[in-house]
């Protein structure tokens, strides 16, 4: 099975987000108010091969606890999109 | 370029492809028939204005670049010239102007990542980046800016500094070569085009040059880096050697090019271990047309053919065709030519920086480029097209034919308006606003205070080796291993040039020259980076003309050899030429540093100040008339190069640092530029906090001056330095000595710079100067 | 300890570092002898101890450190660390031994989003360490270079009240007579945090770079005694067991 | 209205992605192959208050093109998620 796999990582609760404070500072003198709580984070995509959407998914999590986070100060989400062929 | 190559449309390929039906006929005149759609795409890009210099060529003939350390001189990637010890400089100047215009940050990026490969290429690891940069007004008229600047326009305008620093900065860092020196300038000419030119130095020992040959038959052709795609197909004839407006810049945002520095990095030390092992026995970076370019230039400067198998070249993109693979500016790749016996190696030390090499084609006899593509050919074949003179080529051409290119002598003729601009004198403006805003004012615009936040954004120290960083008149890193430094500075005046090029463009030698000497440095090379309008316009032809021979005349008399430069032509916003923007790198040479020269500015109290060279009403072009009146007119200073010249030998006697002392005869020392002595002298007392009480009414012993002038005025030929008064003495001796008139102007000390005629807070000139870039950003 | 000279070091590359010729170049001015060692080596056991130099390790893509932590030299620089000997980050190197666990918490993003290449001061917080045994308690260190756009030193609160306790600040930044406060801090980093090491003291990791701050030429020679107590913590550890014996 | 708004930011198809090139070529020997076409982007994430959902929207996709995202380069998708308190 070939499915593609997003995995979606942002800061932790309570760390501190110097990109999300940024943004949101300079919000309002571009004339965008009314937004707060502004967060940034990393969105990877791939396309991975496996037996079946629990291995891969699985592997993507170990993927992610080596690599693709870091545990100190990142939390994870992975989700399979429907299997496909290129990317 | 968007369209794709075969397809038919309604104009004929050539035009499409920008090749003019003249130049078609010489392409059939050269092959003896029909050129096929491949060959034809072949020459479109190698004799796009980038790549032939097409128009400046007869013009760069009259540059001076010959002198007895001149190792390689113009032609070659970069420059060489010998500095002692057995080593080599190696020099060059690039622009990456029109892809910036599109997509700064990255534009900028890859404008870094070419001109290394460039030195990279000669042989040279590369030590140091420099970035002369040139934007469109950042303050709109109502915030201070120049008549006419919208609020708009100068929003673009930040928009595009801050994305081409960013740009330099992220990718300059992470190849791990320092940027140690740059300028700004600010002018409406080059709102929407702004002139991104990139100055890079590298120091090689001299047995280890390699060139861009491919001389020997049976050697491979190795394709080294990254990976080739669709990216940039086109840049050069469409993103660099075309005007354009903005509806056309959208068409052509899909081929920006983005660059990876930490491939650069792998490919800059696996070509550094190869030179080191001496298994390439040739080398050519990929920049503009990209394998068509590096193949037919490293064949024909061999004298030889070669055969390159595009199925060999590794791509990151389906479905490309050979055109698109020949043509492809994919960055961050290299070609070199290595022997059979040294391929294992070779691969070996690629393998271990995790640089993917791959063998595309050979050296065979005879003199043409063939291209073969072995994509359907069964497996045994497929890769290897380039072993077997059995498969057809898709391509053949004379390889030297695409390299040379036409040669246009374009008609020039003087722009109708310079002689009522010349005629415009600053004399008509009266004296100006009160002196104290004025001066505050010149200390305050981007152009002349601080770039700080710039460079403070670079890494200028990498390599241990920054003696003089960013900030100072001229940069000075020291050649670690020997007692020698390099000093160099880049510099452009187009605000004269637009009003007499060839004076302008003197100046300009004149100035880096001047910069170069107050380290103590003996000036030994220039590389000159020639931004002009669209050449099918006379006037911008013969501003070329003008401003070549300018650089030629500065240059035979200060003994400065050209070994390498770039042109850039039709750079064009609102479908207007730029101003004329020659922008030269001068290096020089430091036999014994033991101690860092003498700083800018004055440390301490109590020092003697003195003037060097000789003041004249001359505000014709000045910042001071600019700034305040948006006014460009009058006749620009005069150049005594003599004056220069000796001006140069006083600075470098009184810079030189003694090996016992380890100090200089002078305390500081400051060339007179933009902004004239009254922002020279600002500038003095800023760098360490340390005031002035001055009386400039001795300054301009030949005329009469008014005190704007005195303070404003861009007489050449000036410095300011302080001395210990127990060295006084010598210094007026020196100067005597060498037939530079001194002027004694004042002492050092005090929170005030106090000049007589004008008196403000040092505390309040700081905060001005300091902050110009970074406030006029925001 | 080698035979000419003093103890010797192994400068750790990998693809992407660049400041390994000036950490071997600074060595030799502190009195030690700098060797480069490619990311591809696992047995350092023939060195006093070890320095990751500061850089672009793979291209710092994804998070700086992140790729660079799987190479086979990190076991070797495991090994060092157990045994005692000095193993120092500078900068990507720092970046590198908290993605790889060696030290707690995280680098990231300057606080003003720009890359920072200036002088700092620093303040030493603590003397037990393979960095700062030369120094004295609070001595100022004036402009010492920074260059990072990545040096936010960053932790949970639990974190970092435990590396507080423990004294695992070694440098902090600071103004010119000691103010540690936020004014004076470049980049965010919490408590104004530019070095740090593991309890032991002999794992440290600073963002800093002493190697620019060796000699009177280039500026500053604040550097030397930090790389210089490095040196003498390599050779007093010259010999120290490796792995269980 | 108060609404949680998701903005995923990627490079377009046929920009040269460095970072998704480098993760892509490390993670074989870290022992996880079958997987390609690794991509990075950025997720960003805000609380916005307005009108009504299409309101919100057109602001932010505004936002995504004045500063945000780079359009030369980059594409974004923005994603309205159900209106809540808290980030
Ligand atoms: N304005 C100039 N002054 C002197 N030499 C120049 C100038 N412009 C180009 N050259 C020289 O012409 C040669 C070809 O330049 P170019 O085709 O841009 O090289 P590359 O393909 O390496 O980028 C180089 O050696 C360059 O130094
Ligand atoms: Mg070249």
């Amino acid at each position: 099975m070939r499915s593609k796999v997003t995995v979606l990582i942002r800061l932790k609760e309570g760390i501190l987000d110097p990109q999300g404070k940024a943004i949101e500072e300079s919000l309002p003198a571009l004339g965008y108010g009314g937004v707060e709580s502004v967060k940034v984070g990393k969105v990877i995509e791939m396309i991975a091969e496996g037996a079946d959407a629990a291995e891969i998914e699985s592997r993507v999590r170990a993927m992610c606890d080596a690599l693709l986070a870091n545990p100190v100060i990142e939390d994870y989400e992975v989700e399979l999109t429907a299997a496909r062929e290129g990317g | 370029m968007t369209e794709s190559v075969s397809s038919g449309g309604e104009r004929p390929l050539h035009l499409q492809l920008g090749l003019t039906d003249a130049e078609l006929e010489e392409i059939v005149s050269i092959l003896g028939r029909e050129p096929n759609e491949i060959e034809l795409s072949m020459y479109s890009i190698m004799w796009s204005e980038h790549c032939s210099y097409k128009s400046s060529r007869i013009h760069l003939a009259r540059l001076p670049s010959e002198a007895p350390w001149v190792v390689v001189g113009p032609g070659e990637n970069a420059g060489v010239v010998e500095i002692g010890d057995g080593l080599g400089a190696v020099l060059r100047i690039e622009s990456h102007n029109h892809p910036s215009a599109v997509e700064p940050f990255q534009g900028a990026a890859t404008g870094v990542g070419g001109i290394i490969r460039d030195i990279l290429t000669m042989g040279a690891r590369p030590i140091a980046l420099a970035d002369p940069l040139r934007f469109g007004p950042i303050q709109a008229e109502t915030a201070g800016g120049p008549q006419g600047v919208t609020e708009a326009e100068a929003a673009r305008n930040r928009y595009l500094v801050k994305g081409v620093v960013s740009g330099i900065s992220s990718y300059g860092n992470a190849v791990g070569v320092p940027t140690v020196a740059g300028e700004f300038d600010f002018a409406p000419c080059w709102s929407g085009n702004p002139l991104v030119n990139v100055f890079c130095l590298g120091v090689m020992p001299l047995d280890h040059l390699v060139l861009a040959v491919a001389a020997n038959e049976g050697d491979y052709a190795l394709l080294l880096g990254s990976t080739t795609g669709r990216d940039g197909i086109g840049g050069v004839s469409v993103l660099a050697s075309a005007g354009f407006d903005d509806a056309a810049a959208s068409a052509k945002r899909p081929s920006v090019q983005v660059g990876d520095p930490f491939e650069e990095k792998r490919v800059i030390e696996a070509c550094l271990e190869l030179f080191e092992e001496g298994v390439v026995s040739g080398i050519q970076d990929l920049g503009g047309a990209g394998l068509t370019c590096a193949t037919s230039e490293t064949a024909a400067n061999g004298g030889k053919g070669m055969r390159v198998d595009v199925a060999a070249v590794g791509r990151r993109e389906e479905g490309m065709v050979p055109a698109e693979i020949m043509a492809s500016e994919s960055q961050e790749r290299m070609l070199a030519i290595v022997a059979e016996k040294n391929l294992e190696r070779a691969s070996a030390i690629c393998k271990r920086w995790g640089v993917t090499a791959s063998i595309i084609g050979k050296v065979v006899p005879g003199d043409n480029l063939a291209v073969v593509d072995s994509s359907n050919e069964a497996e045994d074949v497929r890769g290897l097209g380039f072993e077997s003179s059995e498969l057809v080529p898709v391509a053949e051409v004379p390889a030297a034919s695409l390299s040379e290119g036409p040669k246009y002598e374009r008609p020039m003729g003087k722009p109708a308006s310079i002689e009522a601009m010349r005629q415009d004198s600053p004399d008509s403006l009266g004296a100006g606003p009160p002196l104290a805003d004025a001066l505050m004012n010149l200390l305050a615009d981007p152009s002349i205070g601080s770039a700080e936040w710039a460079w403070r954004q670079y890494d200028h120290q990498l390599f241990l080796n920054t003696v003089a960083g960013p900030g100072r008149d001229a940069t000075v890193l020291r050649v670690k291993g020997t007692k020698r430094a390099l000093s160099f500075s880049c510099d452009g005046k187009a605000r004269w040039c637009e009003l007499d090029p060839r004076l302008g463009a003197a100046h300009t030698v004149a100035e880096a020259a001047r910069n170069v000497a107050t380290t103590g440095a003996r000036p030994i090379a220039l590389v000159d980076c020639m931004n002009f309008g669209n050449p099918e316009h006379p006037e911008v032809m013969w501003q070329l003309s003008e401003a070549v021979d300018g650089i030629a005349e500065a240059c035979r008399a200060l003994d400065l050899p050209v070994v390498g430069g770039n042109v850039s032509l039709y750079n064009e916003s609102g479908g207007r030429d730029i101003w004329p923007t020659p922008i030269v790198a001068v290096l020089g040479l430091i036999d014994g540093l033991t101690a860092p020269p003498p700083p800018m500015g004055w440390n301490e109290s109590g020092l003697s100040v003195y003037l060097l060279g000789q003041t004249r009403a001359e505000l014709g072009g000045s910042a001071w008339a600019w700034r305040h009146f948006t006014h460009l007119g009058g006749e620009i200073p005069m150049l005594d190069l003599d004056a220069e010249r000796r001006l140069g030998e006083l600075l470098r006697t009184l810079a030189e640092t003694d090996a016992d002392t380890r100090s200089s005869l002078i305390s500081s020392v400051h060339d007179c530029s933009e902004g004239g002595l009254a922002v020279a002298l600002a500038e003095c007392c800023i760098e360490f906090g340390v005031g002035l009480a001055a009386d400039l009414s001795e300054v301009g012993e030949l005329e009469s001056l008014e005190p704007h002038e005195a303070l404003f005025s861009e007489s050449a030929a000036r410095a300011v330095v302080s001395v210990q008064s127990e060295n006084e003495a010598a210094l007026l001796a020196a100067a005597h000595h060498s037939g530079v008139t001194a002027t004694y102007l004042g002492s050092t000390g005090g929170n005030r710079i106090a000049l007589g005629m004008v008196d403000i807070s040092l505390d309040e000139a700081t905060d001005a100067w300091a902050g110009a870039l970074e406030r006029a950003l925001r | 300890m080698s035979e000419q000279g003093g103890p010797l070091v192994a400068v750790i590359v990998f693809p992407g570092t660049n400041c390994e010729l000036d950490v071997v170049w600074a060595l030799d001015c502190a009195g030690g002898r700098g060797e480069l060692v490619f990311h591809d080596v696992s047995d350092l056991s023939r060195y006093d101890g070890a320095i990751l130099a500061g850089g672009f390790a793979h291209g710092d893509y994804l998070r700086p450190g992140a790729i660079a932590r799987f190479s086979p030299v990190m076991d070797g620089l495991r090994e060092l660390a157990q045994a005692g000997r000095p193993v120092v980050g500078i900068c990507n190197g720092f970046q590198v031994l908290c993605e790889a666990g060696f030290l707690p918490g995280a680098l990231q993003k300057n606080a003003g989003l720009t890359f920072i290449c200036a002088p700092a001061n620093l303040k030493v917080e603590r003397t037990a360490s393979a960095l700062t045994s030369l120094c004295t308690q609070g001595q100022i260190l004036e402009n010492v270079p920074i260059n990072h756009f990545e040096g936010n030193y960053t932790a949970d609160e639990a974190t970092l009240r435990s590396i507080e306790e423990r004294g695992q600040v070694i440098l902090r930044y600071c103004g010119p007579s000691g103010d540690t406060s936020e004014e004076w801090n470049p980049n965010g980093s919490a408590n104004s945090i530019a070095g740090i090491c593991n309890e032991a003291g002999n794992v440290v990791g600073l963002m800093p770079h002493p190697e620019r701050a060796m000699e009177e030429i280039t500026g500053s020679t604040s550097g030397r005694p930090l790389l210089e107590s490095f040196v003498e913590s390599a050779r007093q550890s010259h010999g120290a067991a490796l792995g269980v014996k």
